[in-house]
Parts: C-alpha cells; structure tokens; sequence
C-alpha cells in the first residue's frame, strides 16, 4: 500500500482548498487511485491562516489527516513556520518564492522547490490564478500525478468562463516547474 | 515623539484583555470600530468598570464579550438578552450592556429582543449589523437588504428584511438610534446617551463585514464599504422609525429616532409591590447568597 | 463553618402540601432568591408558590416569554451571586437542554426542575411518567455527566431540593431534580425544620485576588472557586472549549482536559453524591430497584410478596429493595456487587425501561434484570411488580 | 493649534487604512513595508499637522493606532 | 413495485465532493424538495448546496429564524406532502429535540441531519466529534425508539441519506442521520448512479375513502397509512395522546398502546432497519466496534496489529470488526452471540463512552468491553485503539 | 316549527368534528363563538374546504384545530406559525390558516411572528387574546394587561403588555384588525376579509376567560364581559396601531387598522428566481412527493 | 318581516345567556329547567318575534342554538 | 395497618379539593395518622367534573391513589354515576340531597347518607360554603376522625376573614349529621 500525505498552507483567499481539491480529484477521479481531502476549519482562521490536506493512495483511504507530510506546499511565512517542521525527512517542501524565506531549519533530505506563483500570476493578468499555477509547478516537480490528469481536474473545477485563464496559469507553473528541474531557475530566499 | 507613545497608552488599552490579542476580526471588519466607541463612552460616562457587564450571544460581534476587559458573558446564539435580564434583575447595581450581531439578536434571538423591550427591563443593546451572518460562513440574515447574495441565497436573497428601530420601537425600546461605524464620533455620543438612560435602549451599528458580506457581493474591502456609508447616510434624529427601512444601496438614515421615559421593569415591579403588599414586601437591592 | 438556612425564607412548621409547592420551599429553605419560569402543567405550581412567596421573602421571579430564555436567565442571576432555579416539564425540559450544556460547561451552580408527565410529545400533560431520565443524562449534545435527584414524597421534594441546590454549589454544576406528576400533586404532611437545623452549602467564592484569579482551574476535588460579577474579578465566561482563565481555547488538548474535569468532578465525588436508599439487601434473592413514586408502590408490591408467604426452597423469599434518590451519577458499583449476590433484579419505572438499562449494564450478567415497564397516565398496579418479583426469584 | 501625537502599534495593524483616509488632517499613509503577518501599516508622513483628535484611534478596528493632544505644562 | 428516483434530483456521475455535500446529493436523489434550516457549523454546507441546487430542480429551501422554527417548518411540508429535511449541528439539535419528539408522537416522515461536533455547549465548532449519540436516542422527553445512521464516508453520506428517507417513509417516522465533522467536511469520490438505479420508498399514502380513513391505525407491520393535506381526508394530527383517528385521547389505555407500537414498529422491524457491516468476525478473539469516521481509524488500527503479528497462544490473534451502520436500534442480539465467543470488544468513539455503554449491556458480562474514549477535537491515533485491542485480547 | 328544525342544521355543524362534541370549553367561554365566526367567514368565501388547513399551538384556543372538520394541525407550544410557513410553501394551493392563543402566538411564539409577518408569507393568523394563559390554569401573558390577578402574578401584574397590532405592523403585516367576541358579525366579515387577502393577515379577537381570567379578577362571568367589550368597545378602522394598546378596563379600539399590500413570500421568491435564473428556474406548485 | 326560526340543542348548552341577551328582538329566555349537565338551556319565549338572523347562533360558543329564515316558496 | 379511601367528587367550583385537604389534614397533622391527598387534573376537567382522593392510614401510606373507596362524597349527578360503582360493600355513600339522586344500583351493604349541603349553605348566607358544610356532615356521620381535628384543620385552611363563617358552616353540617345519625331527618331522593 503506497500513501502520500499532502499539506497545501497559507492564507485565506490565496485558494488553498482548491489547489488541494484539484490534485485530490485528479488523482481519484482522472487517475485510478483514492484520496482523501480535509481541511482546516476555524473561526481562529477569520482571515488567517487556511490549510488543506490531502492523502493519496493506491487503496481506500481509512485515516483521513495528515501526519508526516511527503509533501508541504507554503504559500506564507506563518504557514512555513507552523508546518515545516512537519514534513518528512525524504518529503519534498514547495515554496512561493516571494511570500516565503526558506530558513536552514528544514530537515536534510528535504527536497525544496520555489515558484514566484503570485508574480506569474501576475503576469497573466490576475493575481487570483496563483493556485492554478503553483498547482502546475507541483505536478511538475512532484511528478506525482500525470500532468493530463491535473491539467483535467482544473478545468473540471473552475467556472466555464475562466477555464482559458486557469490552463495557462497550469501550463506557466508546470512550465517554471520543468525548468526548475532542469536546474535552469533557482528562486529561492534563504535564510 | 517616542517618548511621548511610550507615555501615552491607546485609550482603548485599559479595556482590552490584551494577552488575547491579536483578536479574530477579519482586516477591514468594523467590529473593532464599534468597540472603539464603546470604550470613549464609557471612558466618558465616569462608570465603575467593575460594574460593567457585558453579555454577547455568538457570532463575530459575540466576540466583544471575550475581548473586553470586563466581566463577560459569551452566551449561547440567541440567548443574550435573557441572560442579562437574569443578571441585572439580579443586580441592579450593575450596568448590562448586551454587545452582539444582527443574526443573534434578530434571528434567533427575535423573541427576547421584544420581550426584554416590552418588560423594559434595564439593559443596553448594542447591535452591530453586519447584514450578514459572519460567523458561519455569511448567510441570510433577517437583515440581509435587497437582493444580496449570501451562502444560502446562491441567486441573491428576495426575502424581505427587519427594520430594526422600527421593531424597537413598537415592542417598547425607550431609546432607539442607529449610526454606521464611519460615524464613530456620534456613535460613541449615542452610547453614552445610553448609559445615561433607564431603561431599554438599543443602538443598531451598520458595519462592514468584508470578507462575507461585501466580498460576495462586489462591494470591495472594509474602506470601500465606509466610503458608501459616508455618501449615503443621511443624519435625520427624530425620524418616524417606519421611514428609517435600509435598503441594499440606498440612504442610510441615521441619528438618534427614539427617546423618550418609561418606568423600567424593576421600578415597576418595586413600585407595584409597595402598593399592594406594603410592609409585607421586601425590597432587594443586589441578590447574593451567602 | 457550618452554613445555615436564612430563617427569611424557612417556612418552619407542619404543612399539609404537595410536593410541587415543597419543592418551591425547599428552594427557598435552600436561598434561592431568584426563579425565572415558564408555565407547564404538573411543573406551574412550583413557581406560583415563589411568585407568592418571593416578595416578603426578598428576590425575584420572573416569567420569561419561553423555556430557552428561562433557563438561561437564572444563569444570569448566578453570575451575578443569587442562588436561582427554574421549573418546567417534559417539553419545557426538551426546550432547556441547550442551556443544562452552558450551564455545564461554564460551572455555573444551580438546579433544574423536571416535573415529569406522560409523553413523548404534549402525551398527557396531566398525568404522570418517569419518562425523562435518560433525557436528564443523555439530553444535551456532547458529552458529560449530571447529577440528578428523584424524590418520592411531599417532604423529600422539601428535603432533597435543599441538597440539589447544595450539591449544585459544591460541584458547581446544573443539578437535575426529577419529580414525577404523582409526587408533584400529591399532598402529604411536610414538616420544616427551624432554619438553623437546615445546612446550606455557600458559593465558593474565590479568596484569590482578581489579578490571580483562574476561573476554570480547579482544586483537589476537581472544583474551580467562583467569583461573581460586580468585583472587580473581570472574568470571562463561555460555553467555549477554555482554558483555565475562561478563554476559548479550541484545542485538542484543553477540550481533553476540560471535558474530563467535568465527568470526573461527578465520578469520582461519587460517593459524596450518590445517596441510595437500602432496605434489606443483606441476603436478598431478589432486589427491586426504584425511585420516585414507583418506589413507593413497588415497596406495597413487596409487602404483599413477603404477606403472601412466598417461599425460595424451604425458606421465606427474601426481597430487599434499592432505591435510586440520587439515579445519576448511577450507582455502578453498587449495582455490580450486588448482582454477584442475588438472583434478579426487578426494576419498575413509569417508562419503557431506563435506569433499567443502566441496572442490565451495570450488573454485568451476574444476575437477571426485569424491567417494569409502564407507558405512563398512572402508577403501576403493586400486582406488576409483585409478579416480576416472583419471576425474578425463579 | 493644539500639538497633537500619533503612536502605531505596528504588530496588530491590518492594512485596512481606515487611519489614513479619515485622518483629517492626512497625517497618515500606508507604509509599502510589511509588518510580520504580511500587512502594510500605516506611518505618519506629515506628524505637524497632528492634532491629535485621535479619529484614527476610533476607527482603527485592530486598536494599533491612537491620537492624543499634549498637556499643557 | 419498484420506485426510482426523479432523475430531476439526481447528479448522475463521479464527484469529489465533501460528505456534507453527499448528504444534499442523496437527499435530493432521495425525493426531498423540501429543506428548513438555520445555519450551524459543520453543518451548513448541507443547506447551502441544497439551496443552491434547489430552485433548478423544484421544490423550496427556507432558512428560519431559529431551530425551532426549522425543525417543525419541515414538518409542515411533510404533511403537505413533500419529502423533506432539516440539519444542524449539536446545539442545534438540542433546540430540535422537542420538535423529534413531536415528528415520532405523530409518525411525521423525515430527517433530521446532524452534524456533530466538539461538545458540550458551544465547544469545538469547526472539530470533530460522536458526542451526540446518546442525544439522537434519549434526547426529547418521554419514552420513544429512533432509527440512526451513521455514514463513515462521502459515498455513505449519500447512500445513506437515501436510506434514511426511505426509512422514514416506510416506518413513518423522523430518521436521524448522524455524521460527524470529519466525515461531513471530508472530500472523496462519490459516484452517483442513474436515477432508475435508486430505489426510493414512497410515501404510504392511505386507499381508502375520507370516511373510512383512520390516520392512526395501523397495518400488520405496525404502521399506518397517512393521508397528506387537501385531499379531503380532513384528518387530525395531535401531540397528545391520540387514538386510531388521531383525536386526543388522554386514557392510560391508549397510551399504552400508542406508545408501545410506536416503540414496536422499529423494534419488531430492528431486522429489516438494521444494518452492519462484519468484517472478519467468524473467529474473532477481539471485535471492534465503531462507526462514523472512527470506524475508518479503527481499520487502520487493526491492520496495524495484524501487521504487527501479534499472536494468542501459538496462532495469530483475530480481530473482527463490527460497524454500526445504524447505531438505532442497537444490534442487541448480534452483540450477545457475540460475546459469547469472543474475550471482548473494543468500543472507540469521540465522546467519553456513549455507544459502549450499550455493548456493555448486551453483551451482559460474556465478554469484556473497553470503551476507547476520545474528548473530540480530532479522531484517534490509530495506536490508542490498536493498544485497546492487545488489552483485549490478554 | 319542529319539523323545519330537523331540516334545517346549524350553519357551524358541517365544520365540526361533531363526534368529538362536547368540547372542553367552560360556560361562557369565548373560543366557541370566534368559531362560529369562522365558519361562517369560511362559507362567504366560497372556499373548498378540502383545501382549507387550520394550525393550532398549545392551549385553550389551541384545540380549536381539533374541533373542525378540516385538514388540523394540533402543533407545539409556539409552533403553529413555522409549521404553517411550511406547509404553506409546500402547498401554496392550500388555505393556510393559524388558530391559536395569546401566550402561544405571542409568549413563546413571538419570533415566528415576526418573522412571519416579515416574510409576509401567505397565512392567515386568528389570535384569541383572553389575556392570560389559560389552559395551565391562568398565569400571566405577554397580554394580560394593567394590574390583573393572575397565578403567577398573584399581588397582580406590573409587566407593560404587548400592543399586538402595533407589533403585528411593525413587523411587516399586511393586514391587522381586532374585534371582540362581542362583535361576531364585524368579526365574521374581517375574517372573510382575511381570506381574500394574499399575505400575512393577523386577527386579533378578545375573548373573554370567565374561569381564569374574570373569575380570579371579580369581573364576573363570560356575559359580564361581553357587556363591557360592548360598552368599552370604540371602531376606529384605520386607526394608527401605535394608538390602540389595551389598558385593564379602558376604551378597546376595534376595527381594521391595516390593509395595505406587498407581494407575499412565495410570489417575491417566484419573481426573484424567474428573475435571476431565467429558463433554469424550475418553478413547482405544490411539492407533492412521488 | 321575514319569519325567522330558532333551534336550540339542549345537551350541548352550557347556560352563558349570551342567546339571551344579545336576541335582538328577546325570542329567548333561560329555562327554569336544567339540562343533563345541570345548565339552563334557552327557550324560546316569543317565537313570532325572531327574525332568523342568526345572531344566537354566531354567538353561541357551545354550538346549542341557531337561527335561520324560512325561504319563500 | 387500618387504610381508609375515600373518594370526593363533584364539579369545579364546588370546593372539592378543598374537602379532601381538611380531611387529609385533619388526619395527618391534627390527628397523628398519615395521609395522601391527590387530584385529578385535566384540560377535559375544563370547568367540568372535579374530584380528589384521601388515603388516610396508620403507617405511611405507600400507593397513593384510591382503587376502591371506603367513603365516597359526591356532590354532582355525574360524579355519581361514575364513581359510586366503585365504593367498597362495606362502603359508605355521602351524597349531595339536591344534586345527586341516588339510584338503586348501590352496592347492598353500602351505607348511604345525604345532606342538601348547597341548600345548608344558602341559609349561612354563601353558597360557596357547601364544601365545609359537607365537611362537617362527612364529620359527624362517618366518625372516622376527632370533630375537634377536623375543625382545626377547617380553621387552618381558609383565609382569615372568613373563619367565621366556615366555623358555622362546618357546625351546620355537623349538627345536621348527628342528625342524621339519629334518624330524625331523612333526606334522600332516591330513583
Ligand atoms: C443554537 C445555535 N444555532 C446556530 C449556531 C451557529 N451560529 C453561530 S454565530 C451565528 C450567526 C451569527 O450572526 P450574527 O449574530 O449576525 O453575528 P456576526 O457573525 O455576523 O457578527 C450562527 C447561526 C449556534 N452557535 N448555535
Ligand atoms: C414547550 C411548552 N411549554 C409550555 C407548555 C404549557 N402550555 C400549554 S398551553 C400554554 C399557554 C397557553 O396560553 P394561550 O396561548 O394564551 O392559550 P389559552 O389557553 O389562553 O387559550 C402553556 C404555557 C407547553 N405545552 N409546551
Ligand atoms: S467574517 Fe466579517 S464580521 Fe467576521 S470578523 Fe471577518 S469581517 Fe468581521
Ligand atoms: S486603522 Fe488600524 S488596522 Fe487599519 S491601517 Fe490603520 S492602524 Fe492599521
Ligand atoms: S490623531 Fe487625528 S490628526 Fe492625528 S493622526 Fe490621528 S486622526 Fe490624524
Ligand atoms: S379556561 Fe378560560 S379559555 Fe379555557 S376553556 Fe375555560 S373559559 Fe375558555
Ligand atoms: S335568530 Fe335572531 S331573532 Fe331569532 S332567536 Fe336567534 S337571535 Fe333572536
Ligand atoms: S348561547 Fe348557547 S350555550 Fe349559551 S345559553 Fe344560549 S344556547 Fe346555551
Ligand atoms: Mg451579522
Ligand atoms: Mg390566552
């Protein structure tokens, strides 16, 4: 049984839940495995902090919360600090590279990647898509889920209207991702 | 300067329990604000802050209770005003100050907000209408002007909404304003007129929520929603209270509307007793058991 | 120090009254000086009594405009120092069960009156049941535990309203006074004693200083001090998980901690509480367990068993009876070592078995349970009984 | 005019600029620096024309601001 | 006859969608075009989706002023003739349980949703919890059986929603569904079948003329028929005591008869309502039982120990599984068998030992029982319950 | 004569559930004659009866249900207006009308007043205002006015009463009257007014209590109030509601005071959905499940 | 005059008097005798006087009594 | 043990509950006997029949309700009609002369009295006082209890102003008992 916890952090309107509804669609929906979402509830979170989990598997999924992510994607520094320490010693942490100051705190092995996502998003002509296109960067550099699978889940949960806007915002993340890989960019702010 | 700010501490300071701040309130919710007032009137109307009660039934505007340096009371959703009827007929050395939202006071908590009117019973409310219900995800309110879109009027609400002074008014508030939390000078006046006022008074406060209610709706952020409450409130004490009705972007009628005596509930009760049992009553000041 | 009763509110003296209107002076013998009611036949006359009462006595009552607001306006005169309870039946009760948890999970000393009538639903508004007893333990969402007490007469709704309102300040909790229709309208001689023959458990109002002052952080027996409004203490107070100062605090961790203070405060005062009348036990084959009016008729039932002359083998049959003045915390072990020793247990009760259940589960199979059951509108007939009991010594 | 001062409490600030806008005296601006969760708090461009009315204080709805007039020695 | 659902409320396909939204999915396959409501966390997302899809399909959401209000505005609707529903959350549900009370005293057709969270009182909003349990059973006044599910998964919370309609209708009666946070904010796959695949019950409409019509009177299965508004039966629905023709009827005969087949047409039908899932229980040393989210926690937990190779004597231990798909009525009997072969159950639960309390009953000492308690807040970590199982099986 | 008489059958009797007759009600008693009123307000309005519906709480007044041969609903304390709201929105084919008490419209079923009347959702509401809870043996209602005797105001009330009309208006209403069983055939006619009123109408009808309410005060039995209702009774139709509050044994302003329109809930719904989802509103009649 | 007739169901009458009195034209009168439940029921006393119009009947809370006009043939 | 039921029974307004508390009074506190008085309430007993219960006893009296009365009072011709089946053969019947006819169906064996208590009390000058004057009359032709007991309990249940005129109602129908007893008066319609 192969199991993969997922953690997306960072701050509410940044559309955290999405990113972790669309990877935890594909994979149950567009793929052939099972996952389970939750997220983090909280009047404490008025404003504030917003998470979301996700836990892959090739089998049905009995406990339902992360506990050792394999994978943390921060999108601010709160959440960097809350949650680094979490991730696993062979996990890979996903970071946006203007809104978060990787500190040498986090464990060796971890694998790290960075995206500017607000500022691609920025790009594109809306801020608001910066999930979409860190979402992109996390197929690329997790290679977890197949990229059609991701790319199908998107357009299955955004609105008609801005489909167009939410595939280029993926295919820019996946983009930055590859070349990351590549070694062609690195983007990171450490500390 | 920084001299001076080390010296000088916020006014509101001494009333907040600070070792709970940062509070909850979103960025740009006016809750904050009305506190603000809340603490220049008191500062201003010379009470004993020990004897300050404050009670909050649940929501974002519930939150005050917990905020306020003072005895508070976070109730259950709807219930505040009953439970400050239960304190202050118990103590009536105490001002009760029942701090809470639209959906708690007027929604579930309908029938005490009349009830406690009509009895008069001695307690300050102050409601901060957010026109929404914030807490939980901002849905319909008996608030909810026009055709707003809430959580669970996906396609804009059609619902008719309260006109709260008016309600105030014919269930028998003595005192009746509303003000919106751009007009904090007045505000803050209005609550310490209340303070100074036997008897059942109620303050609505027009504040923005934001992050569920303005969002939703396109309205932009907390300073947008301020900026429409300056263009559209029109200051008219006095007015007849049927007149004062909001509506999703028109006027804002704003002031002071009802003012006027009626004996409160525990004068009533001590007057009526005296009279009809004369020697045989025992008239209580505080109720405390040994 | 011994506490004793204001003479203000003791009625000493004999009275020929029924059990609604002992329960009222009880309250009064005990220093309620504050009611906040709502009318519900067989419960009314408890507060007409203190509406009658209160203003030679000094307080208040008032009849608030429903249930929900009148059992939450006590809790606003408890903070503010009064002792205070309120009054209703089934419906009303059903209506209160929001407040008996805010009551709960803020400590806040007081009692809760269940005159219990036929139901479910309006059922027989004038008649009685014992139907609500696993409402009173069960009838809140969440989880906690209750004391609760049933008593069987005129002069034990005297007599134990004066413990529940005590038990409520020494435990800091809602105490839930279980009085069936039956006891409620039935007249009998009450005597009161003089008020310094009557002890009165005081608030436990804190000695700290407001600046030191924790409102939630309990002592050895589990039990915070209070402080009430109008000192200077600045409390805060929420149906909230919260922490030890009374702020929310919704974590795992505070919630655990919380929620278990609460259950163990009862469980394990247990034996404090817990007051069980024990009549013949010793070498009982048989043991009926009861409470509230049915332990009355059930006792009729056992004298006539005993009169007819039944015998176990060659000797007399040997019937002993348990019953139930305190049903919750429920007497577990008590149960349980005594299962070891008979053979059944017969429980009557004016519903379609409650406490019961808790008799099946707390005996553990080690002797049979046979309930009783009655869907209420009367008492049962001692015949009933007496036929369990004679199937339970088989 | 009476000297008026101004003293932010930077850490509780939410950016929503309420201060500044109503200011009316336009001490105020929003600093382009962020405080540590990430919000832009206000900072006095102007502290001359303070006079301390303290309009920012009352509706400053995070209690990170307040204005107070200097005592008269 | 076989009746499938209106393809009108039916979402046909694969979603991933949280439980709470399930629960809207299978009420709307179910036939519901009908919600009152008021909004509560954890719950809310039910009402919100339903209000959102309604108006597209037809049929009316309200949002009332209170739970009151809610949990009666339905019941109003049924009697019109809709399928219809209500949810909330634990303090809510205190506020509807005079309201149960009222749907099962008049056999009114319906559900009742609650989603629980973190208690007592306002406690933990936004967290899990299975504290309300005890409440869905015992939580209005007067003496009554309910049937409850309680769904482990998004594609339970549909697949049951639909269940619990239809036990409503065939039972004429309020079914309680009782999810927990974790489920109801949890997102999964749901598959939802074409409409001619979902079997729906229909309402038992009463054949006969007005003039012979008796709402009351019931058939072999202990059910009667009902009539709907407007159609000229010009019948009586009551809370009170009634008899076969729905008038008042407060005589302690017709009490005990209504009452008791209230309490018989759930219990004499427990067969055809109750259902479980048993797993790996033929040789079991330990069971486990659990339902909601726990059940899940507890699979886990058990693959853990089987992982682990723990072993009794020289051979493997066993560990069996049995999950409460419908906590009410309580498998008594299965229970019993049982315990009779195995050395004990292991009850986890969030709540402080509620469900566990009834496998200690019926289990009537042949086994022991260990209630693996849990404040809320969060599920188990799946080593608490794997611990209970080793401690079990010694 | 004799013969005509067994011809001839009282207009009321077709309305009666006759095999639960006799009623409850105590000599003197003014529930019975708000019946008759009814019934012959029914038969006016040509209304089918089969689809006519009554609603009923707790209470004396609240058996009416239980006595009509029509669909009835004998609810909860407090209740019958929400369980009329939904059964209504279900059936908006169906008359719904709600029948019941002072202390059940107004103690505990306050909230659903308002709410009701703020939703302006087509019920007709008929309250039989005997001041005084009777049915659990005459404590105080938020009606019972000036200084009465009660049970559980037993030196006599001091609490300030309701002014249902006004509340009833200030609430959203679109038609409020009152009458007093004295005026039975005033009473018929505002009844069958009423009926052809879409919207939330309220009647209020004073009734006297000769057992608990006139009894206890000395006022004599059922006739000797309904020879006061006629003396102290005054018509003003159109009457400002905030000038008819009812004092112990002063003037009682009768007549219509509102008749005004506004569309109903279900209407505003239809327009609002029609409105904003065009052809994806799927507009239902009555919710009949399959 | 219209000729109006009035019927009195005796078992049902509880005694008020409020036929009595309010008969505009005093058709009736309490009865010396009682009924089974120990009320005095009306009576009629002036039969050519009633008028039909019903108001005994609209007033009668315990449904005992009615007044109608006889239809021209 | 010696257990006494007795049944009164009337329509509201007579004073029912009122009889049954002096005798259980009497009993209880005047005498040093136990007693348990109960009521039927009702919405059905909405201005109509009215009854209560006295268990009187020398040990605590445990089943509180009357199954077969030794004694029964009733003041009303329905209350008649329903309970007086009920009484014990060994029984006594106290009846209401002009309200209750009594019918031959009585048990043989029952031994029955009348008084036109109503009647008595008119001449006292206050209807009202028919209950104590039948109290009086229960007094004398039963002999169950001390006169001396039963007029305390009178003067201890009737507000101050009017003990008078309850002490001279209780006389009259105590005087009328002896009466009675003596067989100087008869007074019993029977059908
Ligand atoms: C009995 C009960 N029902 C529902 C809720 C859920 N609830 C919490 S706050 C709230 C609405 C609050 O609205 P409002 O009073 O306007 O406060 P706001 O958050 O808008 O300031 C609701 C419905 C609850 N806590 N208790
Ligand atoms: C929840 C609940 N609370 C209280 C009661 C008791 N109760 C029954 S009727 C009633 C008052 C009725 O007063 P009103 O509506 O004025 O009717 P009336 O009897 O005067 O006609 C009360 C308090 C109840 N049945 N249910
Ligand atoms: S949700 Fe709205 S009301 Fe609540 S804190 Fe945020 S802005 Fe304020
Ligand atoms: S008003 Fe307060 S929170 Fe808003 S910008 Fe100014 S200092 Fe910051
Ligand atoms: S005190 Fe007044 S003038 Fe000074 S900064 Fe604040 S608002 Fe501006
Ligand atoms: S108690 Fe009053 S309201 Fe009830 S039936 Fe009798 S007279 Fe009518
Ligand atoms: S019908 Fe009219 S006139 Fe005839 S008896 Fe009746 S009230 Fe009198
Ligand atoms: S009005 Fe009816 S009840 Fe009253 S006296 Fe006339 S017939 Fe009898
Ligand atoms: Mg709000
Ligand atoms: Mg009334």
């Amino acid at each position: 049984m192969s199991v993969t916890e997922i953690r997306f952090a960072g701050f509410g309107g940044q559309g955290v839940i999405m990113m972790a509804t669309v990877i935890g669609k594909a994979a149950c929906i567009f793929e052939n495995g099972y996952s389970t979402m939750t997220q983090a509830f909280g009047p404490e979170a008025r404003g504030g902090a917003a998470s979301a989990q996700v836990v892959l598997s090739d089998q049905p999924v009995l406990y339902p919360y992360v506990t050792e992510p394999n994978i943390l994607v921060v999108m601010a520094q709160e959440a960097y600090t809350k949650f680094s320490p979490e991730v696993r010693s062979d996990g890979i942490l996903i970071v946006e590279t203007d809104l978060v100051r990787v500190t040498t705190a986090v464990k060796p092995g971890v694998r790290v990647y960075g995206v500017p996502a607000t500022r691609l998003a920025e790009q594109l002509g809306k801020k608001m898509v910066l999930n979409i296109v860190m979402t992109g960067f996390f197929t690329a550099v997790t290679g977890l889920l197949a990229a059609e699978s991701v790319r199908n889940a998107v357009l299955d949960s955004v609105p008609a209207h801005s489909k167009d806007l939410n595939l280029r915002a993926f295919e820019a993340g996946f983009a930055y991702g590859q070349k990351v890989l590549e070694g062609s960019v690195t983007d990171l702010a450490t500390v | 300067m920084s001299e001076l700010v080390s010296l000088h501490e916020n006014p509101t300071e001494q009333f907040l329990r600070t070792d709970r701040m940062p509070h909850i309130w979103c960025p740009g919710c006016g809750i904050g604000t009305t506190v603000n007032c809340f603490t220049r009137a008191l500062l201003d109307s010379n009470a004993n802050l020990d004897k300050v009660s404050v009670v909050s039934g649940i929501g974002c505007s519930g939150r005050v209770a917990g905020y306020l340096n003072l005895d508070s009371f976070h109730t259950t959703h709807g219930r505040a005003i009953p439970f400050a009827t239960g304190l202050k007929l118990a103590r009536p050395d105490l001002d009760v100050v029942v701090y809470s939202g639209d959906g708690d006071l007027f929604a579930i908590g309908g029938n005490h907000f009349i009830h406690a009117a009509r009895r008069n019973v001695d307690i300050k409310v102050i409601c901060v209408n957010n026109l929404v219900y914030a807490m939980t995800g901002g849905q319909t309110a008996p608030t909810t002007p026009g055709d707003a879109l809430t959580s669970t009027s996906p396609y804009g609400t059609f619902e008719p909404s309260f006109n709260l002074p008016q309600l105030a008014e014919a269930a028998g508030a003595v005192y009746v304003a509303r003000w919106t939390t751009y007009h904090v000078r007045q505000l803050a006046k209005s609550m310490f007129e209340m303070f100074n006022k036997k008897g059942f008074a109620f303050i609505e406060v027009l504040s923005p929520c934001p992050t569920l209610y303005q969002r939703r709706n396109k309205m932009g952020d907390g300073m947008e929603t301020l900026r429409q409450y300056k263009e559209l409130s029109k200051r008219k004490d006095g007015a007849s209270t049927s007149e004062v009705g909001l509506t999703r972007d028109g006027e804002i009628v704003v002031g002071k509307f009802v003012d006027r005596d009626r004996p409160d509930y525990a004068t009533l009760m001590k007057a009526h007793y005296q009279h009809t049992m004369g020697d045989k009553y025992v008239e209580t000041g505080a109720i405390i058991c040994q | 120090m011994t506490v004793h009763a204001d003479p203000k509110g003791v009625l000493t003296g004999t009275h020929f009254i029924d059990g609604d209107h002992a329960c009222c002076e009880g309250a009064l013998a005990a220093g309620a000086r504050f009611a906040s009611g709502y009318p519900i036949t067989p419960s009314t006359e408890v507060v007409e009594r203190f509406a009658a009462r209160i203003p030679s006595v000094g307080g208040v009552f008032i009849q608030m405009e429903d249930e929900l607001a009148a059992s939450i306006a006590l809790q606003g005169a408890v903070w503010g120092g009064a002792k205070a309870f309120t009054v209703t039946s089934g419906p009303g009760f059903s209506l209160m069960m929001e407040h008996i948890g805010y009551a709960l999970m803020t400590e806040t000393p007081c009692v809760f009156v269940d005159v219990q009538r036929g139901g479910p639903s309006t059922g027989l508004p004038t008649m009685p049941a014992q139907g609500d007893m696993m409402q009173c333990r069960w009838g809140s969402h969440g989880d906690y535990e209750v004391i609760a007490l049933a008593p069987n007469s005129p002069q034990e709704c005297f007599d134990l309203t004066i413990r529940a309102f005590n038990l409520a300040e020494k435990y800091r909790l809602p105490v839930m006074f279980m009085m069936d229709e039956c006891v409620g309208h039935m007249t009998e001689k009450v005597v009161i004693p003089p008020a310094d023959q009557i002890e009165i458990t005081p608030r436990r109002l804190t000695k700290q200083a407001p600046d030191e002052f924790l409102g939630y952080k309990a002592d050895e027996d589990l039990v915070p001090d209070i402080a009430k409004a109008g000192d200077g203490y600045r409390f805060h107070v929420t149906g909230l998980t919260h922490n030890e100062k009374g702020y929310p605090s919704m974590t795992v961790k505070t919630q655990d901690k919380l929620i278990h203070r609460l259950q163990d405060k009862i469980l394990q005062n247990a034996d404090d509480i817990s007051i069980n009348e024990e009549v013949d036990l010793d070498a009982a084959d048989v043991v009926v367990v009861a409470y509230g009016i049915t332990s009355r008729v059930a006792m009729k039932a056992i004298q006539m068993v005993r009169d007819s002359g039944q015998k176990l083998g060659n000797r007399k049959l040997r019937i002993g009876m348990f019953r139930l003045i305190t049903p919750w915390p429920f007497p577990d072990k008590k149960i349980r070592a005594l299962a070891g020793r008979i053979r059944g247990f017969v429980v009557p009760e004016l519903n379609l078995g409650q406490m019961s259940r808790e008799v099946e589960r707390a005996s553990g199979g080690l002797a049979k349970t046979i309930a009783v059951t009655h869907a209420g509108g009367t008492v049962h007939s001692p015949e009933e009984i007496a036929e369990a009991i004679l199937e339970a010594a088989r | 005019m009476t000297k008026g001062n101004v003293a932010i409490t930077v850490e509780r600030c939410k950016g929503c600029a309420f201060c500044v806008e109503f200011c009316p005296t336009k001490v105020l601006a929003l600093s382009p620096a962020f405080n540590s969760k990430g919000y832009h708090p206000p900072h006095v461009v102007a502290p001359e024309k303070c006079n301390g009315c303290d309009l920012c204080g009352m509706f400053c709805p995070d209690f990170a601001i307040h204005g107070w007039r200097e005592k008269k020695a």
